[in-house]
C-alpha cells in the first residue's frame, strides 16, 4: 500500500487536453461502416418483401398502391427501427441501405416516418446473394 | 470423464429409474427420470458424481404434460435431468435441500408455469407483479397475450 | 433496533431497477431480500412468436452490455439445430467480438466499482480507456452497443487488414493501462480498504449457491465454460482460467483484471492466426424438431440457452438463463453481516445486469383484471392526492 | 465613517456580496480542477470558461419546485438552510482579511476569535445532522447519524492541529497568529504536520471524498439532503461553498501567514492562499475513494489524533527552545 499512488497520474493529466469532446459544438467522426437509419433506393426495389418479413422490429411496411400499375409504397417507421441492418442483409438487390446519421431524435414520433411510393423495379437479384 | 463413462455410471446406479438416456452431442447428456425418482437422481448426481452446479431449470409446456429440465454442469459436461409431470396434477418436489442455489429457478418456474413446488423454502412471487391475477401463467402455451394497440403519446396518427 | 431500508427499485447505486430490502441494525445488515420483475419484458414468451432470424436481434436486446453473449449463445444453439457448419473465419471473428466485449465489460465494471466506492477519478480514467475498445467495436460492427455481428451460420461483417492492425496496436495501449489499473486498484489505500474483506463468499457457499463467473472464480473455483465446454474455437486458443483465493470484492476485482490480460492474449492469437475463407453459410428458414443446450461464458459468467424447435420457422421454447440470475442467491449471502456502505460494492461486484436476468407484460389492474395504461395526468393527480390519514407522528427511532 | 466602514465590511467586502461571489468562484475552481485532474472538461459554457456555472446552478435551483415532505418537521426543515448560511457567513467575518487592526481588538478580531471561528465551523455539522433528522426520511436519518459519528472522529484532531500554531504564537487571536508567522516564517515549518492533519480534517468537515459518507449517493441516495429541493437545497449548497472558503481561509491564516497588505494586496493574498488550500483539498478528493464510517472513526483516532498530539508536543518543545 502506498499513499498518494494516484497523484502523479492526476497531475500529469492536469496539463493535458481533456479526453472529452465539447459535444454539440464539436463532433467526433462516425466510422465508415456505421449503421445509421435505413433508407430505400426505390429504383432497385423488386418488392420481394424479404425486409418486411425479416425485420425484427416490424418497422417496415410494404403496401400495394395500384396492383395493375405495379405501384407500391414502402414505409420505414424509424421510431421502431432498432438499426440492426437485417433489411440490408436480406435485400437481394441492395435496395436497402444504411445512412450515417446518428442524431435522429425528434419531438414527434411521426416525423421519423419515411415513405416512398414507387414502381416495382425489374432488376434481377444478383446470383451470389441468392445461393 | 467422458460421456460414455457418465452414461454407464448412470445405468449402473439408477438402473430402472431411467426412462430414457440420450447423448445428442458431445458433453451433452439428457437423462429422463420419473417424477418420484427426481430427488434420488439429483442426490446421486451431487454426491457420487460431484455435480454441484445447477445452471438453471427450464420448463416446457408440451400440452398434456409439462417437461421440466434441470441443467447441471461440472468441469466437463452438461447433464440435463428431464422429468415429465401431468398438466392436471402439476406437482414438483423442491431440490433446495440438495442444491440451495435452486431457489430462484424454482420460484421462477412456479410462477411462470403454475407448477406446485412441494417443500419450497420460499414460495413468494419473484418476477411477476404483486397484483398479478391468480391463475395466469405466462409461459403456458394456452396463455395468450394480446398486444394492445400502439398508443403514441401526444401524437395523432 | 432493526429497521428496513429499501435499496431500489430506484436507487443511485443501481443502474437498473431491482428491489433489495435490507434489514439493518445500526449500520450492520442482518438480512436481505431480493425482488425481481421491475424489468421483466417477457422475452421468452415473445421469442416463441418470432422467427429464428428475428430472434437473433431479440436475444441481442436481452442485455446491452453483453449483447454479443446472448446472440452467440442463441446462434450457436440454432446452428446445431439446423446442422450448419460455421466457417472458421466466422468463428474467429465471433470470438474476437466476444473477447472485445469481455474487455469492455470488465473495464466498465472496474469503473463502476470505482464509482460505487466513491473513487470517481478511477472511474473516469477507466472509462476513458474503455473508449478504445468501444471504438474498435464500432469500426468492426458499425455500432457501439448492439453489434449485431452474428447471424445464423456465421457473422455478418468481415475484417480487413487495416482493422487487424488497429486492433493489435490498441492492444498495446490497453495492456499498459490495465497493468496500471491493476497496480492502482490494489495499492491505493482508501480503495483497498473498501474492497478487501468485503462480501465474503466461501468456496463451499459459492458452489452450493451455484454462483457463476468471476464471483465463483474469485472464491477459488476454476470454472469457465470456455475451458470446460469449449465452443466456437476456444479449444484451439491457449489461455488460462484466472482465479483468486481471497473470496472478497478485491478478489473479484483482481480476477477481472487478470481476465483482461487473458483476453488480450486471446485477441492477439486470433488476429495472428486469422484463417481465410468465407465468414458465413446460408441458413435455412426452418429447423427440424430437436432440442439443444447452448452454453457460453459471458463476461459475467455462464450463459445458458435451452432451445427447442418444432419444425416450424419459430422456436417452440427459448429458455434464457443470464449469468446475473445465478449470482443473486450468492449476493444475499454476501450481503449478510456487512455494512450498509458495502451494499453498492457487494452488489456491483457480481456485475449485475438486471435486464439480463429478467426477461412486463402490461400494467394489469388487480381488482378488475383489466389492462389499462395510466395517463400522465392521472398519475399526477394520484401523486398530488394527500392521504387523509397521514399524521405528523414521528415513527423512526434513534438508529445507533 | 466607522458606520460606513462597518456596513462595507458587512455587505460588500468581506461581507455578503464578496462571500457569495467568491464562494461560487471557488466552487467553479474546485469543479474545473477536479474535472481536469480527471481528464474531463468541467464547466465550459456559462460565462468565460464556465465561470458563471455555479451562479447559474444557484439561480436554477432557486427557481425549482420546493417540496417539503409530509412528515417532516416543517419549521425546522425550512429554518435550517438560512440559519446554516448565516452561521458560516458570520464565521467568514472573523477571518482577518481587511477588517482588523493589529493594535486594537474589534468586533471582528479579538482575543479568542480562533475558538469562536472553530465553534462556528462546528455548527454546520449540527445543522446537517438536524436537517437529516427533521426530514424523517430513512436515508436522511442514516445520513444524519453518520454526520454525528464522523464528527466524533475528526473534530478533536482538527482542534489540536489548528490550536498548536496558536500555542506556538502564544495568542488566541487569528490576526496575531498570522502576524507572528509572517515575522518568523521559519517557525511555520514546525507546523507542517499540523497543516496536513488540518487539511484532512477540513476535508472531513466539508464532507468531500474520501469523507463524503453522510451523503454518499451510491449508498444512501442523498443522505442528509435527500428530501431537500429547490431554494433550500440552493442555500445549502451555497453554505457548503462558503464553508469551504472559510475553512480554507482558516488554514491559510493559521498555517500560511494570513493575508497582510490592506484591501488590494490583502485580497490578492487571500485569493492565492485560499486557492492553494482548495487545490490540496481537490487533490485529496481526486486521489481517494470514499471510506466507510467505521474506518473514518478508527482512522481519526488511530492516526490523526496521535499525530495531532505529536504536533502539539513538537510545538511545546520548540516553544521551550526559542523562549
Amino acid at each position: 500500500m502506498k499513499i498518494g499512488v494516484f497523484i502523479p497520474e492526476l497531475i500529469r493529466h492536469l496539463f493535458r487536453t481533456p479526453a472529452t469532446v465539447d459535444y454539440p459544438f464539436k463532433k467526433l467522426e462516425v466510422p465508415k461502416s456505421f449503421r445509421g437509419s435505413p433508407y430505400l433506393q426505390p429504383e432497385l426495389c423488386i418488392v420481394c418483401r424479404a425486409c418486411e418479413r425479416d425485420c425484427p422490429a416490424e418497422a417496415i411496411e410494404i403496401n400495394t398502391v395500384k396492383e395493375e400499375e405495379k405501384i407500391f409504397s414502402l414505409v420505414i417507421y424509424n421510431d421502431r427501427c432498432i438499426h440492426c441492418a437485417q433489411c440490408v442483409d436480406s435485400c437481394p438487390t441492395k435496395a436497402m441501405q444504411m445512412d450515417e446519421k446518428f442524431e435522429i431524435s425528434n419531438f414527434n414520433r411521426h416525423n421519423l416516418k419515411m415513405d416512398w411510393e414507387f414502381v416495382r423495379a425489374a432488376v434481377k437479384p444478383k446470383a451470389e446473394n441468392k445461393s | 470423464m467422458n460421456d460414455q463413462f457418465l452414461i454407464d455410471k448412470a445405468r449402473e446406479n439408477l438402473k430402472e429409474k431411467i426412462v430414457e438416456i440420450t447423448n445428442p452431442a458431445r458433453r451433452r447428456i439428457f437423462l429422463e427420470v420419473g417424477i418420484d425418482d427426481l430427488l434420488a437422481s439429483v442426490s446421486w448426481l451431487k454426491n457420487d458424481l460431484g455435480f454441484t452446479h445447477l445452471s438453471t431449470i427450464s420448463g416446457v409446456d408440451l400440452g398434456e404434460t409439462f417437461e421440466v429440465i434441470y441443467h447441471f454442469a461440472n468441469n466437463y459436461c452438461c447433464l440435463n435431468i428431464r422429468v415429465k409431470i401431468p398438466r392436471d396434477n402439476p406437482l414438483l418436489p423442491s431440490i433446495c435441500e440438495l442444491i440451495p442455489g435452486a431457489i430462484l429457478y424454482e420460484r421462477e418456474i412456479k410462477e411462470m408455469f403454475g407448477l406446485t413446488v412441494q417443500n419450497i423454502p420460499d414460495g413468494r412471487p419473484l418476477l411477476l407483479p404483486d397484483d398479478w391475477p391468480a391463475g395466469n401463467y405466462p409461459l403456458r402455451k394456452d396463455w395468450k397475450y394480446e398486444r394492445p394497440p400502439e398508443v403514441i403519446p401526444g401524437g395523432e396518427k | 433496533m432493526n429497521f428496513q431500508i429499501p435499496i431500489g427499485p430506484q436507487h443511485p447505486a443501481l443502474k437498473e431497477p431491482i428491489g433489495l430490502r435490507i434489514t439493518v441494525e445500526g449500520e450492520i445488515i442482518r438480512d436481505a431480500d431480493i425482488r425481481l420483475g421491475y424489468n421483466h419484458r417477457g422475452i421468452e414468451k415473445l421469442a416463441e412468436q418470432k422467427t429464428w432470424i428475428q430472434n437473433v436481434y431479440l436475444t441481442e436486446r436481452i442485455c446491452g452490455i453483453c449483447s454479443h453473449s446472448h446472440t452467440t449463445c442463441y446462434v450457436q444453439g440454432v446452428e446445431k439445430l439446423m446442422e450448419l457448419e460455421t466457417p472458421k473465419r466466422g468463428l474467429y471473428i465471433r470470438m474476437l467480438i466476444s473477447e472485445l466485449e469481455r474487455i469492455h465489460s470488465h473495464l466498465l465494471w472496474l469503473g463502476v466499482a470505482g464509482h460505487e466506492a466513491g473513487f470517481d477519478s478511477f472511474f473516469m480514467y477507466v472509462w476513458r480507456d474503455r473508449e478504445i475498445v468501444m471504438d474498435i467495436l464500432e469500426t468492426i460492427s458499425g455500432n457501439r452497443v448492439h453489434y449485431a455481428i452474428n447471424t445464423i451460420g456465421g457473422v455478418r461483417r468481415d475484417l480487413d487488414e487495416l482493422q487487424v492492425k488497429r486492433i493489435l496496436d490498441s492492444l498495446e495501449v490497453l495492456r499498459r493501462r490495465s497493468q496500471y489499473y491493476l497496480n492502482l486498484g490494489t495499492t491505493e489505500p482508501s480503495f483497498v480498504a473498501r474492497l478487501a474483506r468485503v462480501g465474503y463468499l466461501s468456496r463451499e457457499d459459492a458452489l452450493s449457491l451455484c454462483a457463476v463467473g468471476p464471483t465463483l472464480r474469485a472464491s477459488g473455483v476454476p470454472m469457465d465454460v470456455r475451458k470446460d465446454d469449449p465452443y466456437a474455437a476456444y479449444d484451439e486458443v491457449p489461455f488460462e482460467v484466472c482465479t483468486a483465493g481471497t473470496c472478497d470484492v478485491l478478489g473479484r476485482t483482481v480476477v477481472r483484471i487478470k481476465e483482461l490480460f487473458q483476453s488480450y492474449n486471446i485477441i492477439e492469437y486470433l488476429m495472428k492466426n486469422l484463417p481465410t475463407g468465407p465468414i458465413a453459410v446460408r441458413a435455412p428458414r426452418r429447423a427440424k424438431p430437436n432440442e439443444v443446450v447452448s452454453r457460453y461464458e459471458a463476461p459475467r459468467g455462464e450463459n445458458l440457452h435451452y432451445i427447442k424447435s418444432n419444425g416450424s420457422d419459430k422456436p417452440e421454447r427459448l429458455k434464457v438463463r443470464a449469468p446475473t440470475l445465478g449470482n443473486y442467491a450468492a449476493t444475499i449471502k454476501m450481503l449478510k453481516n456487512g455494512f450498509i456502505a458495502d451494499v453498492p460494492l457487494i452488489f456491483a461486484a457480481i456485475d449485475p445486469c438486471i435486464c439480463c436476468a429478467e426477461r412486463a407484460v402490461a400494467l394489469i389492474d388487480a381488482r378488475t383484471g383489466q389492462e389499462k395504461i395510466m395517463s400522465l395526468k392521472s398519475l399526477k393527480e394520484l401523486s398530488l392526492k394527500v392521504s387523509p390519514t397521514t399524521t405528523r407522528k414521528r415513527e423512526i427511532e434513534w438508529p445507533l | 465613517m466607522a458606520t460606513v466602514n462597518t456596513l462595507i465590511y458587512l455587505i460588500i467586502y468581506p461581507g455578503l456580496l464578496f462571500i457569495f461571489l467568491y464562494s461560487t468562484f471557488v466552487e467553479w475552481y474546485d469543479r474545473k480542477l477536479y474535472a481536469r485532474l480527471q481528464n474531463r472538461m468541467g464547466p465550459t459554457h456559462t460565462g468565460p470558461s464556465g465561470l458563471l456555472q455555479p451562479i447559474a446552478d444557484f439561480f436554477k435551483l432557486m427557481a425549482k419546485e420546493d417540496i417539503t415532505p409530509e412528515r417532516a418537521d416543517k419549521t425546522m426543515f425550512a429554518a435550517l438552510p438560512p440559519f446554516g448560511l448565516a452561521i458560516v457567513s458570520t464565521a467568514m467575518l472573523l477571518l482577518p482579511v481587511w477588517n482588523y487592526s493589529l493594535e486594537q481588538s474589534s468586533l471582528t478580531s479579538f482575543n479568542g476569535d480562533i475558538i469562536v471561528l472553530l465553534y462556528l465551523l462546528s455548527l454546520p455539522t449540527f445543522i446537517f445532522f438536524l436537517a437529516g433528522w427533521s426530514s424523517t426520511n430513512l436515508f436522511s436519518t442514516i445520513g444524519g447519524a453518520r454526520v454525528l459519528t464522523m464528527l466524533f472522529g475528526y473534530e478533536v484532531p482538527l482542534f489540536l492541529a489548528v490550536l498548536s500554531p496558536a500555542v506556538l504564537a502564544d495568542s488566541w487571536r487569528l490576526a496575531e497568529i498570522a502576524a507572528f508567522y509572517r515575522q518568523q516564517p521559519a517557525l511555520a515549518l514546525v507546523n507542517l504536520l499540523g497543516f496536513i492533519i488540518a487539511l484532512i480534517c477540513v476535508q472531513a468537515k466539508l464532507e468531500r471524498t474520501p469523507f463524503d459518507i453522510p451523503h454518499a449517493e451510491t449508498e444512501i441516495v442523498g443522505g442528509t439532503f435527500t428530501e431537500y429541493s429547490g431554494k433550500k437545497l440552493a442555500v445549502f449548497r451555497l453554505m457548503l461553498d462558503v464553508e469551504m472558503v472559510v475553512a480554507a481561509g482558516l488554514i491559510a491564516t493559521v498555517f500560511l501567514g494570513g493575508f497582510p497588505g490592506g484591501p488590494i494586496l490583502g485580497l490578492i493574498n487571500f485569493i492565492i492562499k485560499t486557492l492553494l488550500v482548495v487545490f490540496f483539498l481537490s487533490l485529496i478528493r481526486a486521489t481517494t475513494s470514499r471510506i466507510r464510517v467505521d474506518q473514518v472513526v478508527s482512522f481519526a483516532w488511530k492516526y490523526l489524533a496521535p499525530l495531532a498530539v505529536l504536533q502539539l508536543l513538537i510545538v511545546i518543545i520548540v516553544k521551550g527552545l526559542i523562549s
